[in-house]
C-alpha cells in the first residue's frame, strides 16, 4: 500500500511521516497525548479540591519557594527550545547537530531533576511526608507523576542517542521515533506550564 | 508461517489481527461464563428470603468480581474482538496500524484480568462493588482483594487503551482507496468513537485507580476525611470514566446491529448519515452527564438538575438510531436466522433499558430509584438485552468468516428463545423489587417483605439465561464437527468489504487494496459491477509484519510487577516483594527496549506465492 | 525497501525555498520562546509583588499559562501546521473532556451545595 | 421527673405500640406512600411511566408491523428498494422525543428544588441543647436565635451497621427513629466509618451519608405508623442487615416522648456515669445488671442515659424494640446469642464478642436491658 517513498531526492521534507509507519506512528502519539491531557486534567483536579486539605502538615505557603521553581522552569523551558530546534536539524538531516542539541536538552532535563528531587527532599525535611496531609499526597502524586514523565523521556531520548549513534545519520525509521520522543519532551512542559502557576503559584498567591 | 514452530507458539506470537480476533473471543467468553456462573450463585442466594448459602462477605465479592468481570473483561474483549476481526476488513485494510501494539493490547488486557481473577487464592476477593467506592475500599476497611482488582484493572486498562489507539489509527490511515469516513460501514464509525472514548475515558479510571493505589499502598491520604481527604472525589473520577464506558459497551453493538439488520433485510442502513452523527452525539454527551449516578450524594439541586437534563438530552440521539433501525427493516425483505433475531429483538430490548434510563434521569425520582434493584433491571436491560444480544448477532453473522462454517440454525434459534425468555423473566420483576424496597447489592432479605416470589422468578430466569448459553457452546463444539465448511466468500448475501475476502481469509486479507466506490462497496459491485471488487493496485509481493514473543512477555512483566506490588501489602509474602517489583520492572522494560532497539520491517511474501495462496482459496 | 527503511540519508530533498522558509520558521521559534519567558516573568512577578489582589493574580497568571500552553502546542508541537487536523482534533477533545472534570473536582466535592 | 401527667400521656401510646406490634407489618414499599415526598415520587414515577409507555407503544407496534409484514417470502429474491432515508421522518423523531424531554425536564427541576428545601435557619443541629428545642447559644454555633421554632432536626450518622440518631433535645436513639406526623422533620446527615444510603421508601427518597460531608433532607409522614428504612449503599458485609425503624407518631405523644427520653438526664450534664435517680429506686437486680453492664465494658459504646457515644447504639429505649439490632426477634435467647457472637448475626459488625461472659452477669445484663423502656419506666 504505501511504503513506496521517494527517497532519490534525499532525506524528504518530513521524514518523520514520510512512510505509513510514520504516519501511523504520528497520529498514534497525539492521540496519546490527547489522552495524557485528561489523565493530568485528573490529578490538577485532585490536587485543586484537596489543596486546602493540609490537617495538621505544613501548608504550601510555608513551604513552596518562587526562586526555585523559577528556575526549574526556566531550565525547562530552554530544553523545549533546544529539542525543537534538534527537529529543525533533523528535517534539514543535519545529524550531528540535532545529536547535539538533544544532548543539550537531556542536560537541561537532568537538571531539572536534581531540583526537583532536592526540592521534595527539602520538603519532606520540613515535615511534609507523602502521607501527611491530602494536600501533602496530591501535590507529590501531581509533581512526582510529571517527574515520572520527565524521567521517561530523558531514558528515551537517551535510548535513541546511543541506539543511533552508531547509524550515524537520519533514516526513515528513526525520524519518527526522535520527532515522538521531542513530542513528548514538549508535552511535559506543557504540563509543567500548569503545574508552576496551579501548584506553586496559585498557592503563594493567595486564594 | 513457520510450519517447524509449534501452534502454541504461533498463537503466543501472533500480530495477525484476525487471530487475535479469535483470542479475544475466547478469552472474553471465558470470564464471560466465570462471571455468568457467578451471577447465577447469585441468584442461588437471592432465590428465597434469609437463605444462608452464601454469606455476606462472599457474596459481596461475587457482585463485584460479577460486574467488574462482566463490563471490564467479558464485554470489553468480545466487542475487540469483533471490532480486530473486522474493522481492518471492512475498511479494505491488509493489516492494523500496529500490528505489534495490537498484540500487546491483548496480552497487557488478559494478564490484567488474570491479576483481578488469582484474587481468590489470596484471602478473598475485591468485595466494594466493581465502582469500589471509598472509604469501603480504602485501605482501612477493605482487605487484599481490591489490591488485586485497583492493579489488575490498572493493566488490564492499559491494554485496552493501546488497543484502542491502534483502532483509530487504523481507521483513519489505513483505509482503502475511495472509502471515505461517510462510506465506512457504520461499525467502524461506532468502533473509532468507541475507541476514542476509551482513550479519554481509560485515562482518568488510570488517574482514579493510581490515586487508590497509592491510598492503599502508599498510605496516600486522597479520601479520608481525617486528614483533609474527600470521599466524593473517587466517586467523579469513577463515574467520568464510568458513564462513559456504558456507551463503550453499547456502541459498538449499535455498530454490530448496524450492520446486521441491513444485511438480513436486504435493505441499506436508512439514515446513514444521521446515524453517525447521533453516535458522535452520543459519544460528546456521554461525558457530560455523570453525575447521574451521584444524584444523591448531596452536591446540590443546581448541578443534580443540569446534569439531569444533559442525560435526558442523550435519549434524542438514541431514539433517532432506534427509528432507522426499525426503518431499515421496513420494506426490506427480512430473512429471520439466529442472527438477526439477536439484531432484530435488540430493538425493543433495549428501549426498554433505555427508557429506564430516562425515568432514572428524573432526580428527585431517582432518589427512590437510586441503588435499588430498579437500577439493576435498567443496565441489565441495556447490558443483557442490548449488549450481549448484539454481541451474540455478531457471533452468528461472522462466524463463518471467523470459522469457515456456519453455526448450527436450530440449535441456534433454541439458544435464542431461551436465552430471551430468560432475560425478561429475571430483569423485568427486578424493576418492581426495586420499587418495592428491595436494595441492590444485598446478600439477603428478611421474610415477609413481599420479595420472595419475584425473586424466586428472577432465580429461575436466570437459569434459563444460563441454559441458553449452554446451548450455545454445545453448538460451537457441535458445528465444529458437523458443519459443512464454507468456501463461498459471501454465505449471506451480504453488503460489506469483509465478504468480499475469500474463505479462509489469507492473512494479508485482501492480495489487492480493492477500489471502493460507494458505501456498502460490496453490494455495489454486485448490483453494478461483475460481483467482485475492482482492484486499486497491481498485484505485487505484500508486506507483512513478523510476529513477536515480546507483547506476551510485557504482559507477563507488568502482572509479575503487579502482583510484586500487591505483596507489599501481603502480611507473609513467600519472598520480599520488592525483589518481584523488580523482577516485573525488568521484564517489561527489558522487552519494551528490546522491541525499540532491534528495528524490525517484517517481512514480504514473494509475487508468485501470494499468486499461488489466491489460486487456493478461490 | 527495508534495507532503505534503516540507510542514513547524505543529502536533504530540500529545495533552496524550504530551507529559507524553514530557517524563517525557526526564527519565529526563537521569538516564541521568547515571548513564552517573558509570560513566565511576568506571572512570577505578578506573584511576587504582593500588593496585587489575589483576585486579579489568579485569573491573571491562569490566563498566562493558557496562553502559553498555546503557544507551545501551537509553534513548538506544530500543531498550526497542515496536515495537523486529526491531532488538533484529539487535543481540543482531551481539553473538552478535561474542562468539566477539573471544574467538578474542584466545585462538585460535595462540601459546598451548588 | 416531669410529673405524673407523663404517666397520663403514655397510656395512648403504649396502647398504640402495641397495636403496631400487633399488626406487625412494617411499610415499607414505595408504591403506597405515607408522606408528600413520597407521594410527590410516585405521582411523577407514574407520569414518566405514561410518557415511557407512548415511546414504548410507538417502537413496539412499528416494530411487529416491521416483522411480520416485512419477512422475506419464499422464492422472492428481488431485491428490495434501497431507501437513503427520509428528511421528514427523521425530523419527526428528533423533535417529539426532545418535547417528550420536555415534559419531565419540568418536574424533574421542580422537584429538585422541592426536595433540597433546608430546615429553617434556627433549627438546632447537634445535641449541645438543654431541655428545649431553642437554642440558646446562637452566636457560639452560628445559628440565629428565633422565637417559637419548633422544627424537629434529627443529627443522623451512620455507622457500620447501625444508625445513630442524635436529636436536638441532648439525647440519642439507635436505630428507631422517632417522628412527629404531619410536619416536615429535618434530618442532618453523616457517616463515621463508609458511606451508607438513608432511606425511607414510604416517606420518601434517599440521600447517602458520607464520612466528612453533612447531607440536609427532611421526610414527612401523612399518619402514624412503623416505617422501614434501609441502608442503600454497600458499607460491608452486613449491608443487608443494616435497617432502621421510622416510627411516626402524633405531635403529643411525639413530645411525650421526647420528654421521656431527654427527662434521664434533666439534672443536666452530669459529670459522673453515675445511675440515675429512678435506677436507684429498682431492686436489686437491677442494680446489679447496671454493674454487670458496666463491669462487662457494655457502657464503653452503650450509652443508656440518653447520651449517645458513637461507639455503639444508644439502648435508654432498647425494651421498646422490636428487632435486635434491626434483624433478630426480641427474645433472651437471642440477645444472649446475640451479646456472645454478634458476628454470627452481622458479619463483620465492630461489637466485640462475649463468648465466655459468666452466666450471672449476662442473666444480669439481659434483664437489665429488658428494662430500659423510655415508654413503661414509670409503671
Ligand atoms: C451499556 C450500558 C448502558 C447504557 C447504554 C445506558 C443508557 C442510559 N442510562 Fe444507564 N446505567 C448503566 C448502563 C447503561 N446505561 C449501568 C451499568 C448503570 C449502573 C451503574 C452502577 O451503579 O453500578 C446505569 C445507571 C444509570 C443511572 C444511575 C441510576 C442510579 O444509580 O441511581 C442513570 C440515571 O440517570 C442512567 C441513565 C441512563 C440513560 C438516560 C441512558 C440513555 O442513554 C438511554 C437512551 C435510550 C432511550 C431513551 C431509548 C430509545 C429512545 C427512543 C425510543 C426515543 C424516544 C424516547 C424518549 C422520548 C424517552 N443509567
Ligand atoms: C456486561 C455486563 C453484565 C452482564 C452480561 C450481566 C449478566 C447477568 N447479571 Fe449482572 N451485573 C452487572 C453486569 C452484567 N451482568 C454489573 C455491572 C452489576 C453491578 C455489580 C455491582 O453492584 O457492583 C451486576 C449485578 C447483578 C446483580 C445484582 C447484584 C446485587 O446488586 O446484589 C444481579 C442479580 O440478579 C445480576 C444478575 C445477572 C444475571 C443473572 C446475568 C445473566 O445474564 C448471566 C448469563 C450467563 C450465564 C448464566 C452463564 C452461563 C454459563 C454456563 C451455564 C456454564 C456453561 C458451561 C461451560 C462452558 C462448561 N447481576
Ligand atoms: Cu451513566
Amino acid at each position: 500500500m504505501s511504503d513506496s517513498v521517494d527517497t532519490s531526492q534525499g532525506l524528504p521534507s518530513n521524514p518523520e511521516k514520510a512512510t505509513l509507519e510514520g504516519k501511523n506512528k504520528f497520529l498514534g502519539f497525539w492521540v496519546f497525548l490527547g489522552g495524557e491531557t485528561i489523565m493530568f486534567a485528573t490529578f490538577f483536579g485532585t490536587f485543586l479540591g484537596l489543596r486546602e486539605g493540609t490537617a495538621a502538615g505544613p501548608s504550601a505557603e510555608e513551604l513552596f519557594s518562587l526562586p526555585l521553581v523559577f528556575i526549574m522552569t526556566m531550565l525547562l523551558l530552554t530544553s523545549s527550545l533546544t529539542s525543537v530546534l534538534a527537529m529543525f536539524s533533523m528535517k534539514k538531516n543535519n545529524f550531528k547537530t540535532m545529536m547535539i542539541l538533544t544532548a543539550v536538552t537531556v542536560v537541561l532535563g537532568l537538571a531539572f531533576l536534581g531540583f526537583e528531587i532536592y526540592e521534595f527532599v527539602e520538603y519532606v525535611h520540613h515535615g511534609l511526608g507523602y502521607t501527611t496531609s491530602a494536600f501533602a499526597s496530591s501535590f507529590y502524586t501531581l509533581v512526582g507523576l510529571h517527574g515520572a514523565h520527565v524521567v521517561f523521556g530523558l531514558c528515551w531520548f537517551i535510548t535513541l542517542m546511543i541506539r543511533y549513534s552508531r547509524t550515524g545519520g537520519i533514516t526513515l525509521t528513526n525520524a519518527p521515533k526522535f520527532y515522538l520522543a521531542s513530542l513528548y519532551w514538549h508535552f511535559i512542559d506543557v504540563v509543567w506550564v500548569f503545574i508552576f502557576t496551579v501548584v506553586y503559584l496559585m498557592s503563594i498567591g493567595g486564594a | 508461517m513457520n510450519n517447524n514452530k509449534s501452534v502454541l507458539w504461533d498463537w503466543l506470537t501472533t500480530v495477525d489481527h484476525k487471530k487475535l480476533a479469535v483470542l479475544y473471543l475466547m478469552a472474553g467468553t471465558l470470564f464471560f461464563v466465570k462471571a455468568g456462573v457467578m451471577a447465577l450463585f447469585m441468584r442461588i442466594q437471592l432465590m428465597s428470603a434469609e437463605n444462608d448459602f452464601l454469606s455476606g462477605q462472599t457474596f459481596n465479592e461475587f457482585i463485584t468480581m460479577h460486574g467488574t468481570i462482566m463490563l471490564f473483561l467479558a464485554a470489553t474483549p468480545l466487542i475487540f474482538a469483533f471490532m480486530n476481526f473486522a474493522v481492518p476488513l471492512q475498511i479494505g485494510a491488509r493489516d492494523v496500524a500496529f500490528p505489534f501494539i495490537n498484540a500487546l493490547g491483548f496480552w497487557i488486557f488478559f494478564f490484567g484480568g488474570l491479576l483481578v481473577s488469582v484474587s481468590w487464592f489470596f484471602g478473598g476477593a475485591p468485595d466494594a462493588g466493581w465502582t469500589a467506592y471509598v472509604p469501603l475500599s480504602s485501605g482501612e476497611y477493605a482487605d487484599l482483594g481490591l489490591d488485586f482488582y485497583v492493579l489488575g484493572l490498572q493493566i488490564s486498562g492499559i491494554g485496552t487503551l493501546v488497543s484502542a489507539i491502534n483502532f483509530i489509527v487504523t481507521i483513519i490511515n489505513m483505509r482503502a482507496p475511495g472509502m471515505t469516513m461517510m462510506r465506512m460501514p457504520l461499525f467502524c464509525w461506532t468502533g473509532l468513537v468507541t475507541s476514542i472514548l476509551i482513550v479519554f475515558a481509560f485515562t482518568p479510571l488510570a488517574a482514579g485507580l493510581a490515586l487508590l493505589m497509592l491510598d492503599r499502598i502508599f498510605g496516600g491520604q486522597f479520601f479520608i476525611p481525617d486528614s483533609g481527604g474527600n470521599a466524593v472525589l473517587w466517586q467523579h473520577i469513577f463515574w467520568i470514566f464510568g458513564h462513559p464506558e456504558v456507551y463503550i459497551l453499547v456502541l459498538p453493538a449499535f455498530g454490530i446491529i448496524s450492520e446486521v439488520i441491513p444485511a438480513f433485510s436486504k435493505k441499506r442502513l436508512f439514515g446513514y448519515t444521521a446515524m453517525v452523527f447521533a453516535t458522535l452525539i452520543i459519544a460528546f454527551l456521554s461525558f457530560m452527564v455523570w453525575v447521574h449516578h451521584m444524584f444523591t450524594v448531596g452536591i446540590g439541586p443546581i448541578t443534580n438538575s443540569v446534569f439531569a437534563i444533559a442525560t435526558m438530552a442523550i435519549g434524542v440521539p438514541t431514539g433517532i438510531k432506534i427509528f432507522n433501525w426499525l426503518f431499515t427493516m421496513w420494506g426490506g425483505k427480512i430473512t429471520f436466522n439466529t442472527a438477526m433475531l439477536c439484531a432484530s429483538s435488540f430493538v425493543p430490548t433495549f428501549v426498554l433499558g433505555g427508557v429506564t434510563g430516562v425515568m432514572l434521569a428524573m432526580v428527585p425520582v431517582d432518589y427512590l430509584y437510586h441503588d435499588t434493584y430498579f437500577v439493576v433491571a435498567h443496565f441489565h436491560y441495556i447490558v443483557v438485552g442490548g449488549i450481549v444480544l448484539g454481541l451474540l448477532a455478531g457471533t452468528y453473522y461472522w462466524y463463518p468468516k471467523m470459522f469457515g462454517h456456519k453455526l448450527n440454525e436450530k440449535l441456534g434459534i433454541l439458544m435464542f428463545w431461551l436465552f430471551y425468555v430468560g432475560f425478561h423473566l429475571t430483569f423485568f420483576i427486578q424493576h418492581i423489587l426495586g420499587l418495592i424496597g428491595m436494595p441492590r447489592r444485598v446478600f439477603t432479605y428478611l421474610d415477609g417483605q413481599g420479595m420472595e416470589t419475584m425473586n424466586l422468578v428472577s432465580t429461575i430466569g436466570a437459569f434459563l439465561m444460563g441454559a441458553g448459553v449452554l446451548v450455545l457452546v454445545i453448538n460451537v463444539v457441535y458445528s465444529a464437527f458437523t458443519s459443512e465448511r464454507i468456501t463461498v466468500r459471501d454465505p449471506w448475501d451480504a453488503r460489506t468489504l469483509e465478504w468480499a475476502t475469500t474463505t479462509p481469509i489469507p492473512e494479508y486479507n485482501f492480495a489487492q487494496t480493492p477500489q471502493v466506490r460507494s458505501l456498502d462497496p460490496w453490494f455495489y459491485e454486485k448490483v453494478h459491477g461483475d460481483g467482485l471488487m475492482k482492484p486499486a493496485e497491481p498485484m505485487d509481493e505484500i508486506h507483512m509484519p513478523n510476529g513477536s514473543i515480546l507483547p506476551f512477555m510485557i504482559g507477563l512483566g507488568l502482572f509479575v510487577w503487579g502482583f510484586g506490588m500487591i505483596m507489599l501489602n501481603m502480611e507473609n509474602p513467600i519472598m520480599p516483594a520488592p525483589i518481584v517489583i523488580g523482577v516485573g520492572f525488568v521484564i517489561t522494560f527489558g522487552s519494551m527496549l528490546m522491541r525499540s532497539i532491534k528495528e524490525d520491517h517484517g517481512y514480504h511474501i514473494p509475487l508468485d506465492k501470494v499468486k499461488k495462496i489466491e489460486k487456493e482459496v478461490s | 525497501m527495508s534495507d532503505e527503511l534503516s540507510k542514513p540519508f547524505t543529502e536533504s530533498s530540500l529545495s533552496k525555498e524550504e530551507m529559507m522558509k524553514m530557517n524563517r520558521e525557526r526564527r519565529v521559534q526563537i521569538i516564541t520562546f521568547a515571548f513564552m519567558i517573558f509570560l513566565t516573568i511576568l506571572a512570577f512577578v505578578a506573584v511576587g509583588m504582593e500588593m496585587i489582589e489575589p483576585s486579579f493574580t489568579i485569573p491573571f497568571i491562569l490566563l498566562l499559562a493558557v496562553v502559553q500552553f498555546v503557544l507551545q502546542l501551537f509553534y513548538f508541537m506544530h500543531l498550526k501546521d497542515k496536515d495537523h487536523e486529526w491531532p488538533n482534533a484529539f487535543m481540543l477533545t482531551g481539553i473538552v473532556v478535561a474542562t468539566p472534570a477539573v471544574i467538578a473536582l474542584v466545585l462538585l466535592l460535595g462540601v459546598t451545595k451548588y | 421527673m416531669k410529673g405524673r401527667i407523663g404517666l397520663w400521656r403514655f397510656l395512648p401510646l403504649s396502647a398504640m405500640f402495641f397495636l403496631l406490634a400487633g399488626c406487625g407489618e412494617d411499610k415499607l414499599t414505595a408504591l403506597d406512600p405515607y408522606g408528600p415526598q413520597a407521594e410527590w415520587i410516585l405521582d411523577n414515577m407514574i407520569l414518566s411511566l405514561y410518557v415511557m409507555a407512548l415511546v414504548i407503544i410507538v417502537v413496539f407496534t412499528l416494530f411487529f408491523i416491521a416483522v411480520v409484514k416485512f419477512r422475506k417470502k419464499e422464492g422472492d429474491n428481488e431485491i428490495p428498494k434501497q431507501v437513503e432515508g427520509s428528511k421528514a421522518l427523521e425530523l419527526t423523531w428528533t423533535i417529539i422525543p426532545v418535547f417528550l424531554l420536555a415534559i419531565l425536564a419540568v418536574p424533574t427541576i421542580t422537584g429538585t428544588y422541592y426536595m433540597a428545601e433546608e430546615a429553617p435557619e434556627a433549627a438546632g443541629t447537634s445535641g449541645e441543647e438543654g431541655e428545649s428545642a431553642e437554642g440558646e447559644d446562637g452566636e457560639g454555633s452560628g445559628e440565629e436565635v428565633q422565637e417559637e421554632d419548633a422544627s424537629v432536626v434529627i443529627d443522623v450518622t451512620g455507622h457500620q451497621f447501625w444508625w445513630q440518631f442524635d436529636y436536638a433535645e441532648g439525647f440519642s436513639a439507635g436505630n428507631e427513629v422517632y417522628i412527629p406526623t404531619g410536619e416536615k422533620v429535618w434530618f442532618n446527615l453523616t457517616a463515621s466509618d463508609v458511606i451508607h444510603s438513608f432511606w425511607v421508601p414510604a416517606l420518601g427518597g434517599k440521600i447517602d451519608t458520607i464520612p466528612g460531608i453533612e447531607n440536609g433532607m427532611w421526610l414527612e409522614a401523612n399518619e402514624p405508623g412503623v416505617y422501614k428504612g434501609k441502608c442503600a449503599e454497600l458499607c460491608g458485609p452486613s449491608h443487608a442487615l443494616m435497617d432502621f425503624k421510622v416510627i411516626a407518631l402524633e405531635r403529643d405523644d411525639y413530645d411525650a416522648w421526647v420528654e421521656e427520653m431527654s427527662g434521664d438526664e434533666t439534672s443536666g450534664e452530669e459529670d459522673s456515669e453515675e445511675a440515675s435517680q429512678e435506677e436507684e429506686t429498682q431492686d436489686s437486680t437491677m442494680s446489679d445488671g447496671r454493674q454487670a453492664f458496666e463491669d462487662q465494658g457494655c457502657i464503653a459504646c452503650h450509652a443508656v442515659d440518653g447520651q449517645g457515644t458513637g461507639q455503639g447504639p444508644t439502648l435508654s429505649n432498647f425494651a421498646d424494640r422490636e428487632k435486635i439490632a434491626n434483624v433478630i426477634d426480641v427474645n433472651d435467647e437471642n440477645l444472649e446469642a446475640w451479646i456472645r457472637n454478634p458476628g454470627s448475626f452481622k458479619e463483620g459488625n465492630n461489637m466485640p464478642a462475649s463468648p465466655n461472659m459468666n452466666d450471672e452477669d449476662m442473666d444480669a445484663i439481659i434483664e437489665y436491658l429488658n428494662s430500659l423502656s423510655a415508654e413503661d419506666e414509670l409503671e
